[in-house]
């Protein structure tokens, strides 16, 4: 069967086995029921069929719907828990950038590693899957991990997972996408924290995400209105990474990764207080891809400090 | 008085007929309440997540088109609930002078509507490669004003040609003997009164600071 | 043409047509004056009076069935489960 | 049998011999006539879909693309699902035994707008051409669903003239809909009150409630991908702000009560076969009415546990997932009372009434499987898999299906006049319903194992299921087409039907069969409520047809 590699494999499993449980007793009674009462009151058979006492009849009826009723409730406040505790991302975990294109999965792990359709990643150590798609919306889904989420263009999506168990792992895409969705599938490879230490250190140098991130900085011009000596009026980038940012059109917004993502791609939507809609939309000349790595450079320690 | 009323098939007097086609065609009007509720969803969406460009976007919109356009529906459609009054009142030249009112404050309506689409795309308003303002929010506002414009001429075309089979109607049959044909056309143009209404603001002035 | 059926027939349209394109100069002017606060609120709310005047007289719904009244209610109900579940997701994304 | 309310002169033509010329066919305002005219247009398009469904299943016993391509796989799928969708299963029982039963069981001589109702019948063949011309120009690529940002940006497949196609079949349902609701409104017979109105009247009136209030939404859907794939407005386009899970929630609005809308009217003719078949009065008439209007209502409050994945916030799918296990509890409820029905009664194992059972048990199996998908850490394992497909399967093809050709039998002798044959009836009742547990049984499993939905090559490990669905599928192929044999054979050598075979004490069997032109010879009074089976200690034969109408 399907093997259980996460953390939270076996709850799910736990809370699939009560529904079967209870699933298949309702099924078994209903079945018993239909299949014994047209037996034994079949036309022409002997049975004792005296008149139904009226009060009996409402009162089975009211039971039956209270226990449905019941077992709905429970059911949901069951799964209700089962999934809260899947929504906190633990604050320590890997974070791989997901690029998601037509029938393909690119992956860049936070050292600057890049993998196309593969994911090594160490047990035992939560990963977060910081999301978005180039076309249209695929659907990152590890059954034995027993997660799956959509991939949407033009906005970050997030899921995370903690392996349990060394192997490889289907990687599907769940989401009808195209021609070739049957063939957008991948691994995942979970490995011993030695074996991903030594699969790690052979990165070619092209550097951490930050790094790559602060060269494309300087060749895309941001520093022309964004670095300290520019001329031009623009807001300071250094640090911007989590703070609360107030709006041009009143109100404030948290500058989290999907408000940078939307100001270097639709700059008029969301502008800071005090300054004019000027920067140009940078649609279409960064990819989804330049722009993880410019996210991850204003999220690193010095970003955006630049002269 | 009522027993000169055109009887249709199943129905045995005609005032369970009224009430059927009554609430036949709002039955109707309910649906398309649900239709046009769909693509208000979108603009409330793309208003809520637009901001300030939404706005801008607005802003570029013909307000005294918008204005006199409004006026115009609401006369016709005023003009039609006399028409349809008359009708059943069997005053027959009343009820003819009135279909004419609508019909021709309809197509007056229509005119006005082509002539600020030709000053829209005069100036590269429509969601594109040229368009005037920076993609984006402004872009989906225009996709909103051409999308339900047009939506909204089309119904505005049906009614009109309702209104106009009345007038040919009127010619071989008395209107007062079909009263239930003309009931229904005067709650269907009602109601395309009623979407430009709730266009108008959101249309209109939205855009204004 | 006697007086009520003339009151009826003519007038009570006439005097809804009168209020609306009040209603609809009003809500012009309040636009279009700067500075005057939630205008997006007021906007929609007159509009929904005058939605409210043509239902209620132009379409007669005052004086119709109170089945004919509820299928008018109708759209505007489940439209409301549309906006209501949607905005639900939006709002808390 | 009773003298009907039509005195048996053989002078008075029934409704079949009214007119025998293909212009009296083409132009009829006649409810039954309608009936007979949509029962022949969606037998065709049930097995064009049939046929896409076998080219799949065919292609799938092996993990590879050996039988036809990627593309062409994806364009097979898509017109199973849409013909099954729009063409079969959302007019299967409201517009052949509906437009056939409704005003007969109301006592009225025809539904309110028949004009309408010959409108309705042209917009479903004119939506259908226009679909079919898509799917054999080259057909649609995006599945059922038309998401966004696919098929509006990058699909390059005919996707405006299935959109356009699907869209004018939609006025077709909202026009029989809106007929319904002010037939059972407007056109009761006299003392036939609502709570005496027989529970298939109560499905035909809940369904066009929901088909009429959630049509246009879907309408409107896929006005908005037209104007986007066609003008190029940036509706749903990511790259100038658009959601495309705004178009998810427009469509789902409309998709989800789409499967009510297929599901209550089973409810209805299930309910008119148990309570006949086992000469039993409804157990719990009231809990029965109330669970209809129920689902009807809720069931426009729901749609997002199909967006449990999908990037809806989290606050909305716990509000989702409530609301799915809310509404599961009005269908169990009738599946306990249709089970409470058969308790102390006189059953009968008759085709339709082996169709009714089936749709019991295979319609409990489907709904439990529904609330595996109603909690969301659930659905985000299962949801885009097998699982879903197997659980919408028995729904539809289980309950609903299943329940239409149990009410075509059923009423076969009404309609047409003839006797089938029984035994061979019995024999693609039962062959159906192993035939059909055969096919989707093995894809709960395969889902749970992790087999996505829409996968041409799929992971070698999941051959051994697919093979056993596949052979499966050609069971439940040769079920459907059985009943086309004995029927036509019926239709031509069938011996003559009496006027009331089952002894129902419905409206619609008191009257000569096929009934005449204008149903009833006198406009019948009802005095009492829709099923007078109870046999206070007596055999089934000596049920009293107190439903014989007195003179107005």
């Amino acid at each position: 069967m399907l093997p259980d590699a996460s953390t939270l494999a076996p709850r799910i499993d736990h809370l699939l086995w009560l529904l079967i449980g209870l699933s298949g007793a309702i099924v078994l009674l209903v079945v018993a029921l239909i299949i014994g009462f047209s037996i034994k009151y079949r036309r022409g058979s002997t049975a004792k069929r005296g008149q139904l006492p009226g009060w009996l009849a409402r009162d089975v009826e009211i039971g039956w719907t209270a226990a449905i009723f019941f077992v709905a409730i429970f059911l949901f406040w069951f799964a209700a828990t089962t999934e809260t505790s899947q929504y906190e991302v633990p604050k320590d975990a890997m974070e791989v950038h997901v690029v998601a294109k037509q029938w393909m999965w690119k992956l860049e792990h936070p050292n600057g590693r890049r993998e196309i359709n593969a994911l090594h990643i160490p047990v035992g150590v939560p990963v977060r899957l910081v999301m978005t798609s180039q076309d249209v919306i695929h659907s990152f889904f590890v059954p034995a991990f027993r997660i799956k989420q959509d991939v949407l263009p033009g906005r970050y999506t997030e899921t995370w997972f903690q392996a349990t168990r060394p192997g490889t792992y289907h990687l599907l895409c769940a989401e009808y996408c195209g021609t070739d969705h049957s063939q957008m599938t991948g691994g995942i490879v979970v490995m011993p924290r030695a074996d991903y230490a030594r699969w790690s250190e052979g990165t070619d140098d092209t550097g951490t995400l930050a790094q790559q991130g602060a060269r494309l900085f300087q060749r895309l011009g941001c520093t022309g209105c964004h670095g300290n000596s520019a001329r031009v009026r623009a807001p300071s980038l250094n640090g911007v990474y989590g703070r609360m940012q107030p709006m041009n059109d009143g109100g404030f917004r948290r500058a989290d990764e999907q408000y940078l993502h939307d100001s270097i791609v639709r700059p008029q939507k969301d502008v800071v207080a005090g300054y004019q809609p000027v920067m140009p939309s940078y649609q279409g000349i960064a990819s989804e891809g330049d722009i993880i790595l410019l996210i991850a450079y204003l999220k690193s320690p010095d970003g955006g400090d630049v002269q | 008085m009522s027993s000169d009323i055109a009887l249709h098939d199943p129905f045995e007097e005609p005032a369970r007929q009224q009430v059927a086609v009554s609430f036949g065609m709002w039955s109707f009007l309910a649906t398309e309440c649900l239709f046009f509720a769909g693509i208000f969803l979108f603009y409330a969406n793309a208003r809520w997540h637009g901001g300030e460009a939404f706005l801008n976007g607005a802003g570029e919109s013909a307000f005294w088109f918008g204005t006199a356009n409004t006026a115009i529906l609401m006369t016709g459609s005023m003009a039609m609930a006399i028409a349809e009054r008359a009708a059943k009142a069997d005053i027959v030249r009343l009820t003819r002078w009135m279909l004419w009112a609508m019909l021709a404050l309809g197509l007056l309506f229509l005119a006005v509507k082509g002539v600020e689409y030709r000053k829209d795309l005069h100036e590269h308003l429509f969601p594109g490669p040229d368009f005037k303002l920076d993609s984006g929010p402004a872009e989906q506002f225009w996709a909103f004003y051409w999308a339900v414009t047009a939506v909204h001429a089309v119904h505005l075309t049906i009614g009109l040609a309702a209104t106009a089979r009345l007038l040919w109607m009127d010619r071989h049959v008395s209107l007062h003997r079909h009263h239930s044909t003309v009931m229904a056309s005067a709650l269907y143009l009602h109601f395309v009164d009623i979407v430009w209404i709730a266009l108008y603001p959101l249309l209109y002035l939205a855009g204004r600071q | 043409m006697k007086e009520d059926r003339f009151s009826h027939i003519v007038l009570a349209p006439l005097k809804s047509w009168a209020a609306m394109l009040l209603l609809l100069v009003v809500t012009a002017i309040y636009a279009q004056t700067p500075y005057l606060p939630a205008k997006l609120v007021v906007n929609v709310v007159l509009a929904m009076g005058q939605i409210a005047l043509v239902a209620t007289f132009l379409m007669q719904l005052r004086t119709s069935r109170m089945l004919v009244r509820l299928a008018a209610l109708a759209g505007l109900i489940w439209a409301s489960f549309l906006f209501l579940f949607t905005f639900a997701d939006f709002l808390t994304r | 049998m009773s003298e009907g309310i039509a005195a048996r002169d053989l002078t008075r033509p029934d409704y079949l011999q009214y007119g025998t010329t293909v212009r009296s066919w083409l132009t009829t305002t006649d409810h039954k006539r309608i009936g007979i005219l949509y029962a022949v247009a969606i037998t065709f398009f049930f097995f064009l879909g049939a046929a896409a469904m076998a080219l799949v299943r065919a292609d799938l016993v092996t993990p590879s693309a050996d039988l036809i391509t990627n593309d062409q796989y994806n364009r097979a799928f898509t017109l199973h699902g849409i013909i099954m969708v729009w063409f079969f299963l959302v007019p299967s029982i409201p517009t052949t035994l509906g437009n056939f039963l409704l005003p007969m069981m109301l006592g009225t001589k025809d539904l309110a707008f028949p004009r309408l109702n010959l409108l309705s019948w042209y917009l479903f063949i004119g939506g259908g051409l226009l679909t079919l011309f898509a799917l054999l120009a080259g057909g649609v690529d995006t599945g059922w669903t038309f998401y966004t940002p696919f098929s509006t940006l990058y699909s390059n497949s005919h996707v405006l003239l299935a959109a356009l196609g699907v869209f004018v079949v939609g006025f077709s349902s909202i026009a029989t809909g809106v007929n319904f609701i002010a037939s059972t409104h407007l056109l009761r017979a006299k003392g036939l009150t609502w709570m005496r109105l027989p529970l298939f009247v109560w499905a035909m009136y809940t369904t066009s409630l929901v088909m009429v209030l959630a049509t246009p939404v879907l309408s409107m859907s896929l006005l908005l991908v037209v104007a986007e794939r066609a003008f190029g407005l940036p509706i749903f386009d990511p790259r100038s702000g658009g959601d495309p899970l705004l178009f998810q929630h427009l469509f789902w609005f409309y998709s989800h009560p789409a499967v009510y809308i297929m599901v209550l009217p089973a409810f209805g003719v299930v309910s008119e076969i148990i309570t006949c078949e086992a000469r039993r009065r409804i157990f719990g008439y009231q809990f029965m009415v109330y669970a209809m209007v129920v689902i009807a209502v809720i069931g426009f409050m729901v749609w997002g546990h199909h967006m449990f994945v999908s990037g809806q916030s989290a606050f909305a799918s716990m509000v989702f997932s409530f609301l799915s296990f809310v509404i599961a509890v009005p269908s169990a409820i009738k599946v306990f009372n249709w089970t409470g029905t058969l308790y102390r009664g006189q059953v009968r194992f008759s085709a339709s009434m082996l169709y009714a059972l089936g749709f019991v048990g295979l319609f409990t199996l489907g709904g439990l499987t529904g609330l595996f998908l109603a909690s969301v850490p659930l659905d985000v394992h299962l949801t885009d898999t097998y699982f879903v497909v197997a659980h919408f399967h028995y729904i539809m093809v289980g309950g609903s299906v299943s329940a239409f050709f149990g009410g075509l039998h059923f009423w076969w002798p009404k309609i047409t006049g003839r006797m089938y044959s029984e035994r061979l009836a019995q024999f693609a009742a039962v062959s159906m319903f192993f035939g059909f547990n055969f096919t989707f049984f093995p894809q709960f499993v395969m889902g749970y194992m992790g087999m996505p939905r829409r996968y041409h090559v799929y992971p070698p490990e999941f051959q051994p299921w697919h093979v056993m669905s596949s052979v499966g599928a050609v069971v439940l192929g040769f079920a459907y087409l059985w009943p086309i044999f004995y029927l036509g054979w019926s239709l031509v050598k069938g011996e003559k039907a009496p006027d009331n075979p089952h002894g129902s004490t419905s409206l619609e069997w008191q009257t000569t069969s096929p009934p005449p032109r204008e149903n009833f010879d006198r406009l019948p009074v009802v005095d009492a409520g829709p099923y007078k089976y109870h046999p206070w200690h007596s055999t089934p034969d000596e049920v009293e047809q107190s439903h014989r109408p007195q003179l107005p």
